[in-house]
């Protein structure tokens, strides 16, 4: 069935009745041409991608819970291209045209709003990093506009102009960013999926990777065997754990990000601003929640939940660029696990098993580049070479010293 | 989280900085332009261990005592099993 | 640093400029009074390897007792030995007849010991009165209960982003803390936000307790 | 009875009336009252309006739990939206006003919502407004945006303030009522440090709100006695108006209202205060949330729980309607019986979903009408509950009245265990979850831990704060535990069957208006799990968490599914239990004091200098030195960099690093710390060093003063010093704990000044001590000394020139460095001396090529700073191995360069990039950036350094500077990168 208005409308006067389960509820078949690891938004996209765009069907995506229970359901939801460095921008951007054309390509409104991301600068020294910024994005081809203060003020006046620890200076815009509901993505993704063929198989874990004669053969799983010519693995957060079932170590470690939303109220942040003196990035949901989030909980952890000391840190940041939001209550925060990467860029590429595929090492990207990750794992694993937009992810770029490093802090995951 | 300093006792963990995986630098090899030398350190600063359960880590008591530490903790479920400091400091720190 | 403010040639920053002697808060007596130590003699003593025991054993020999290897005060030979971290200790004395006590740390450690004068290093506000403990729970991340910090005992620790050694004295009802110079202004205006409530008296500086 | 106010008993305070307004119109209430008990009071039913469908709402239950009744409290900046009625303690003068309605509460037109219902179905948005695509952001989101929200924010500053707090003890005992007060007595008298927080202004939880007698006295009065007790010994801390809202690793956080109930904090005092207590063991005695009954249109104004109704009864003498019907499935519905009975009102009916009566009733069953195994059809009523229609042993009838009180058993609040991550494990024997697993050291108790019986519950909260004393040390006596009359609430769930006709009716999450046909559709379309089922119709999203619509709905799905709840699945908890707010949670740290500033010894020198301050991480450094005559800030640093090349200027670089390195093993130490070699430096010189990360890329660079055999002095940039400290800690306890080497930061000890240009001897000479002389040969570059200065002020002098001319580094203790800075100024005088900001220093430093932060920013490499010849070959030290990667050592990688513009008045500005000149400026001919730009007084052009493709292959060419962000275009040549006195001659001069 088409979404539509029409449809919605039909249904309204049967009851609803006519509505069908998004995607099926599939259990295994004895093997695949591919099985992804992995029904988040990243693995379900691949197999999007794979099916519609690279003619390759016969695809099952399997997931140890239910699809998009892992930080494709715990992000802060923005969506972006504003990188600094050549290994990056193309990609992002690459996310961004898909980002702009995801609903229709779906048929899912995935409520993609390209309501601006206004990253704040707070001295010269950074307006000038902006500056440098943007100039690559103009280069590139992506949209970026350095404002001063009072084009600041015109678009969030009530940011601290007047009594701040560190004024505001002056932002970097990008109109086309935004943000897109997180959950509908992934369902967007697995019903588009479903209907070209792919197997959508919940609360299936892998529990091994079998390969032989240095070639990946299948997946064990919690609900048996699945052979396979090819395996992409897509499991942000659980990255190390999976590549360990193929003896692979991976240049990753894992983090809580803590993530926040408010009450709702009526519309009062319009864009995505970040404050470029802390970690604080906030903006408000259509269904009226503020969402915000900070800095990573400084040590590792697969537990989904974050401390105290960043819980009050990130209140702080927002106090302190945002004083207007001090009576407006904190109702919910969750912690992700985050795949950090040692250089904060991720990695598709192709694994030393023959057939098997890695997409990980996210850091705090993951969700905003859900649709390149997607089409560029999905072009990996079909046609064996990297896609360009994405051919600096690549595993050995540490041995040889290719690093793409946006922060320049160097192989210490907590502070990317 | 509370991380019990051996010398200053339980602090938050405001106090501290994580460097991640308690791993020893790998012996400067004879020559150290070799394949194998640079392949060590690849390994020691890139590929650190990161499990899903008990993990032994550097951490510095930053606004504390100054001290690293070796803290071996669950990252599933945060448990903190010890905290040491990583060279005993001689015998001032047993005196 | 000084025995008296009168070093030749240049005068000694006494008054920083962000402080404010006075009483501010709610009417009625004050609950915190807080002063600045404007002046004193501060050491950095640490042991060199493997030296530790030596060290304590000459400091006993010269001063008639041993720092101890913690977080706690020991006072001896004029000064105040506190612990700040493994085979650490900072060495406070204040008022007259530190030159002579200087000279004495300098030959006790000599052998055995990294001596550093960190007096210009740090800031110290010395706090008291009856609502004092109340105010620096609200800063200090720590157990100020009275058997967590007995009297003389010390803990560096952070406050509002700040490394602060704080200090319980001897006499018990002086709490202190230092924090490296550049923090003061900061510190002190933390201090004395988290005070107002329970009225505060500032005291002028004072140059030498 | 004026409105449903009881003419006597509960436990407000009838002699304090309080004067207060709702949308305008004035009521009066009673000190005691909360918002809600005392609208009720005034027959105001009416409370607000739905999410979605603008549905009439009433006050359903009487805490944190409340779906319905939101408010905005207050005006102007205090303005709160989304305010639990239900939870406000009314003080005199309160305005509130309801929320989320146009034009009025009564008539409000977005109530048409609920005519398209069945189109405005749970994810309806999903389906559509996707064509075209661009109305999206344009047309529909906008709409959907404004009808979406509650209440209004005050969109301007909160003029409050917040406190933070720590405490610590050694039982933490989470609500006051009959659980946590046995616990707390129990465990206080064994001599345990007690915290109690209690979220109400007084201890005694369900207490307050039943009829029950304890040791033959009303039960409020027990509670008081007990808390008596518990005040008087010193190891208790009692704190009201406290909620523990979040759980996390090692502490809990927990939030009191300190002024909430005044119309503003009084002068001195916080809004609230936010706590971190830190417990060796936790009671959770937080009590339980009743759960509502499905039902059609059961969400009129007028139904609500039942044990709310008896809280507005017994706590706040208010009577919940006239005429008032029960519907239950506990005997939690035949207490509220009982309890209107004693009120002298009569139910029409009790209407149990259950075959047989509890025995322990016989008096309600007497009393009052009852049908077993019945259940409520329906209700009527338009701004509020008029008549139920009720069902029960195949006949219908209709009952007439304004209030419904409903009980479908109870939910225990495990919330605060459940932040730690324990799954809750189900309990047939209450229909419900309880804690799993009592991870870090939390104890549930009483109604908390799904025990309802008064007695059973002293006995168990007993045992419970004897064992937590006891694990800590402390003996606890038995305690005499006080006589009670049993009476028990567990509860059950009652049956819902599907149907299509009503189930869009009947309503599971009452504030988000997701209905039973909502749970039907999320099954119907695969959104079974109960994440999905959350997610896909916002079920449990709303303010109050969920904790009134969860289980239905988790019940609901099973019965679709044919599973069993656990099956069907468990949301987790997640901090605040109780939502928070922002400003409390981030305390006083506001405007200024979000984070610490660091000043220098001049700073109040400089600032009445009129010296604009720049931010250099925490530092403030003073940028410029204006005088009246200087047209503006540019001309100011220009005649700065003037005086330094033609005569001297003075500034201060305090704000470097200072990292003493001492002992035997010190030279040995920084040799494997730095790629260059450090114990080369002799004794009374400096010498340049170079650290890197492990990595292999640039840490920081600087200078090393070694004043004697073991003793150095590292000064490391401003922007990495604390970094680089952190590091070398690192080195030397990790690392090379055998070397004998000990490291201290004495950034702050000192004040340093930099007395820079060619009269910069003569202004140091009349500074040091005699007998030492300061001339070419005494005191070459690179000398450093230990000396006194003015008299006897013990001091550090090292011949560095980071400007480019003859220059010194002046050190003396910081307490003496405003007097010094006035001291140099004053011999200066007759040399010309000007003081120089941090803009100077950088126009100076960029003439000479010296890289700073910009390029020494984390992604780049002694190679590309041209440096690799620096770095000793012949030895391991950190970064040594991976630093030879071949990527590392690329020459194509941007490299360090100068550039000039073919017209010197072209501005350059960081931030630009380098394009290839000729085309058309895109990723392809995208060269490199600019870090540092400057106007260069002395070479009378723009300047820059900059990184560039090959750059140092590329000398002489010419490329094109793009800055599109800020508009700039200009063609430039590739210099090497020092500008001034590339030889170096003028320091040695």
């Amino acid at each position: 069935m088409t979404f539509s208005g029409f449809q919605l409308l039909r249904n309204a006067l049967n009851g609803g009745t006519g509505w069908t389960p998004h995607w099926r509820k599939a259990e295994p078949k004895p093997a695949y041409d591919v099985v992804i690891v992995g029904g988040g938004g990243h693995g379900l996209a691949t197999a999007h991608y794979l099916a519609k765009d690279f003619g390759v069907n016969n695809v099952a995506v399997i997931e140890k819970g239910w699809i998009g229970s892992g930080n494709a359901g715990r992000n802060t939801t923005i969506i972006r291209s504003n990188y600094l460095l050549p290994g990056n921008i193309p990609f992002y951007e690459l996310g961004m045209k898909l980002w702009e054309g995801l609903e229709q390509d779906l048929n899912y409104n995935a409520m993609v709003s390209q309501r601006g991301v206004l990253n704040l600068c707070h001295s010269d020294a950074q307006r000038d990093a902006f500056a440098r910024r943007g100039n690559a994005m103009r280069l590139h081809g992506v949209d970026a506009e350095l404002i001063d203060r009072e084009a600041v003020r015109g678009m969030a006046p009530y940011l601290d102009f007047d009594n701040a620890r560190f004024p505001i200076i002056g932002g970097l815009v990008q109109r086309r960013g935004g943000t897109a509901r997180h959950d509908a993505v992934v369902w967007g993704y697995a019903r588009a999926a479903d209907k070209r063929g792919v197997d959508i198989i919940e609360n299936c874990e892998a529990t091994g990777l079998r390969s032989e004669g240095g070639k990946i053969v299948g997946v064990e799983t919690t609900k048996g065997f699945v052979g396979a010519n090819r395996v992409g693995l897509s499991v942000a957060g659980n990255s190390s754990r999976v590549a360990a079932l193929a003896d692979m170590r991976l240049p990753i470690e894992t983090y809580a990000l803590q993530a926040f939303v408010t009450e709702s109220i009526k519309p009062l942040i319009d864009c995505v601003v970040t404050f470029g003196a802390g970690h604080f990035y906030i903006s408000q949901s259509d269904k009226g929640s503020l969402v915000f989030g900070g800095d990573l909980d400084p040590f590792p952890s697969y537990a989904q939940r974050g401390s105290l000391h960043v819980f009050s840190d990130v209140a702080e940041n927002a106090m302190a660029v945002m004083p207007m939001l001090g009576r407006l209550r904190i109702l919910r925060s969750w912690g992700g696990v985050m795949d950090m990467s040692m250089d904060g860029s991720p990695i598709i590429d192709a694994t030393p098993i023959e057939g098997l595929f890695f997409n990980g090492g996210w850091c705090y990207g993951g969700f905003k580049a859900t649709p390149a990750a997607g089409f560029c794992f999905a072009h990996l694993i079909a046609k064996g070479e990297p896609h360009q937009a994405a051919a600096p992810f690549r595993l050995d770029r540490f041995a040889t010293g290719r690093v793409i490093d946006e922060k320049g802090v160097g192989a210490t995951p907590n502070l990317h | 989280m509370l991380i019990n300093c051996p010398y200053c006792g339980p602090r938050d963990l405001l106090e501290f900085t994580v460097k991640g995986e308690a791993r020893a630098r790998p012996d400067a090899a004879a020559d150290l332009d070799s394949e194998a030398s640079r392949a060590g350190f690849v390994d020691a600063v890139y590929l650190r261990d990161n499990p899903a359960g008990r993990h032994k880590e550097h951490w510095l008591h930053a606004s504390g005592c100054q001290s690293w530490l070796v803290i071996e903790r669950d990252t599933r479920t945060h448990e903190i099993f010890g905290a040491s400091l990583v060279a005993s400091d001689a015998e001032g720190a047993k005196s | 640093m000084s025995d008296s403010f009168t070093l030749p040639g240049l005068a000694l920053d006494l008054v920083p400029h962000y402080l404010r002697p006075g009483r501010s808060g709610p009417p009625g007596a004050s609950g915190v009074v807080l002063t600045l130590i404007a002046d004193e003699d501060r050491f950095n003593i640490e042991a060199r390897r493997g030296s530790a025991a030596q060290l304590l054993a000459s400091l006993a020999n010269s001063f008639g007792a041993a720092p101890v290897n913690g977080p706690k005060t020991i006072a001896a030979g004029g000064f105040d030995f506190v612990g700040v971290g493994p085979s650490r200790w900072h060495a406070i004395s204040r008022g007259d007849g530190r030159a002579e006590r200087r000279a004495a740390l300098a030959a006790a450690a000599l052998e055995s010991a990294t001596v550093l004068d960190v007096s210009h290093g740090f800031v110290t506000f010395q706090l008291s009165g009856r609502s004092v403990v109340e105010a620096l729970a609200k800063l200090a991340p720590i157990d100020l209960g009275e058997q967590g910090f007995a009297p003389g005992a010390c803990a560096m620790t952070q406050i509002h982003g700040m490394s602060v050694q704080l200090r319980r004295r001897l006499d018990g009802g002086f709490y202190e803390c230092a924090v490296p110079r550049s923090f003061a202004g900061s510190l002190y205006h933390a201090l004395t936000d988290a005070a107002l409530r329970f009225g505060l008296t500032v005291e002028p500086a004072q140059a030498v307790i | 009875m004026s409105g449903f106010r009881l003419a006597d008993g509960g436990l407000i305070d009838r002699s304090r009336p309080l004067k207060f307004t709702f949308d305008g119109k004035a009521y009066t209430g009673y000190a005691g009252d909360t918002l809600a008990s005392a609208l009720l009071a005034n027959g105001v039913r009416l409370f607000g309006r739905s999410f979605k469908y603008h549905r009439p709402r009433g006050v359903l239950s009487a805490g944190h739990e409340e779906p319905n009744a939101l408010v905005e409290l207050r005006e102007g900046a205090r303005r709160e939206p989304n305010v639990k009625a239900t939870a406000v303690e009314l003080y005199d003068g309160l305005v509130a006003r309801s929320q989320n309605r146009w034009p009025s509460l009564a008539f409000d037109a977005m109530a048409v919502n609920g005519l398209l219902k069945p189109i405005f179905s749970a994810g309806f948005y999903y389906k559509t407004f996707m064509w075209p695509a661009s109305f999206w952001e344009k047309l529909y989101e906008p709409v959907i945006r404004r009808a979406a929200g509650l209440g209004r924010a005050s969109g301007v500053e909160d003029p409050d303030t917040y406190e933070r707090s720590n405490a610590f003890c050694d039982v933490l005992v989470v609500g006051a009522g009959p659980a946590g007060l046995m616990a707390a007595l129990t465990a206080a008298r064994a001599g345990a440090d007690v915290i109690l927080c209690e979220d109400q202004p007084r201890v005694g939880g369900q207490l307050l709100s039943d009829r029950e007698f304890i040791d033959g006295r009303p039960a409020p009065e027990w509670a008081v006695s007990a808390a008596a007790e518990l005040a008087a010994l010193p190891n208790v801390r009692i704190m009201l108006r406290t909620t523990v809202t979040a759980a996390f690793d090692g502490c809990f956080a927990a939030l009191e209202r300190v002024s909430d109930h005044y119309p503003e904090p009084s002068a001195f005092q916080p809004r609230q205060r936010f706590w971190r207590i830190v417990a060796k063991r936790t009671i959770l005695a937080a009590g339980s949330t009743e759960r509502p009954l499905a039902f059609p249109d059961n969400d009129r104004p007028g139904i609500m729980l039942s044990s709310a109704v008896r809280t507005y009864l017994n706590r706040f003498g208010v009577a919940a309607g006239r005429v008032a019907a029960i519907y239950t499935s506990t005997d939690d519905g035949w207490l509220t019986a009982r309890d209107f009975l004693r009120a002298g009102l009569t139910p029409v009916v009790l209407v149990d979903t259950r075959a047989s009566a509890p025995a322990a009733f016989a008096d309600v069953a007497k009393a009052v009408p009852i049908m077993l195994e019945g259940a409520v059809l329906g209700t009527e009523g338009a701004k509020g509950l008029s008549a139920i229609i009720v069902a029960a042993g195949g006949a219908q009838k209709r009952f007439e009245v304004d209030a419904l009180a409903v009980s479908g058993g109870f939910n225990p609040a495990i919330q605060l265990a459940s932040h730690f991550g324990g799954k809750p494990s189900w309990s047939e024997n209450i229909s419900a979850f309880l804690a799993g697993g009592t991870a870090q050291g939390v104890e549930p108790a009483g109604a908390a831990a799904g025990v309802f019986g008064l007695a059973e519950i002293f006995a168990e909260a007993a045992a419970a704060g004897a064992a937590c004393a006891a694990a800590q040390g402390f003996a606890a006596p038995a305690p005499k535990l006080p006589t009670v009359a049993q009476t028990s609430t567990a509860g059950s769930l009652a049956a819902w069957r599907p149907n299509p006709a009503k189930d869009g009716k009947i309503f599971v999450d009452f504030q988000h208006d997701v209905t039973a046909s909502d749970v039907v559709l999320a099954h119907r379309e695969g959104y079974r799990s109960v994440e999905h089922l959350k997610r896909y119709t916002t079920l449990g999203m709303a303010t109050e968490q969920g904790r009134t619509a969860n289980i239905s709905a988790l019940a609901m799905m099973a019965q679709l599914t044919g599973r069993t709840i656990p099956e069907t699945g468990v949301t987790l908890a997640r901090p605040p239990v109780v939502p928070l707010a922002l400003g409390a949670v981030a305390g006083d740290h506001r405007r200024g004091a979000f984070r610490p500033v660091r000043e220098t010894a001049i700073h109040a020198l400089s600032s009445e200098a009129g010296a604009p301050f720049v931010d250099v991480g925490q530092w403030k450094r003073p940028q410029y030195f204006p005088i009246p005559e200087d047209a503006d800030l540019a001309a100011t640093a220009a005649r700065e960099v003037e005086t330094v090349r033609t005569r001297v200027g003075v500034t201060d670089v305090s704000t470097l690093g200072k990292i003493e390195v001492l002992g035997a093993d010190a030279g040995v130490f920084l040799d494997r710390v730095c790629a260059t070699r450090a114990s080369a430096i002799r004794p009374g010189r400096c010498g340049y060093f170079v650290m890197l990360r492990e990595d292999g890329f640039m840490m920081d660079d600087g200078m090393i003063a070694r004043f004697a055999p073991d003793h150095f002095l590292v000064y490391a940039s401003t922007a990495h010093a604390a970094s680089v400290y952190r590091h070398m800690l690192f080195c030397r306890q990790a690392l090379w704990p055998e070397l004998d080497v000990n490291l201290a930061a004495v950034t702050d000890g000192w004040a340093q000044f930099a007395i820079a240009g060619p009269r910069s001897p003569a202004v140091v000479q009349a500074l040091v001590d005699a007998p030492r002389a300061i001339t070419r040969t005494v005191f070459p570059p690179m000398s450093a000394a230990e000396l006194t200065i003015c008299d006897g002020v013990p001091a550090r002098l090292c011949a560095l020139s980071f400007s480019g001319e003859r220059a010194f580094e002046v050190a003396v203790p910081a307490g003496y460095g405003a007097a010094l800075f006035r001291r140099i100024l004053d011999v200066g005088a007759a040399y010309g001396i000007a003081p120089y900001g941090s803009e100077a220093m950088g126009v100076m430093r960029i003439e000479k090529g010296h890289p700073a932060g910009s390029e020494i920013n984390g992604q780049t490499t002694a190679y590309d700073l041209g440096l690799a010849r620096a770095l000793s070959k012949d030895k391991d030290h950190i970064g040594r191995v991976l630093s030879a990667r071949p990527a590392l050592n690329d020459r194509k990688r941007a490299r360090l360069v100068g550039l000039t513009p073919l017209d010197p008045n072209d501005r350059l500005r960081a931030g630009a990039h380098v394009v290839e000149t000729g085309v058309a400026p895109s990723a392809a001919s995208d060269l490199g950036w600019l870090s540092s730009a400057a106007w260069s007084p002395t070479l009378r052009s723009f300047i820059a350094l900059g990184f560039v493709s090959g750059g140092p292959d590329r000398l002489g060419d010419e490329v094109r500077i793009f800055d599109p962000v800020r508009g700039g275009d200009c063609a430039a040549r590739i210099v090497a990168p020092c500008f001034y006195d590339p030889n170096g001659e003028r320091p040695r001069v």
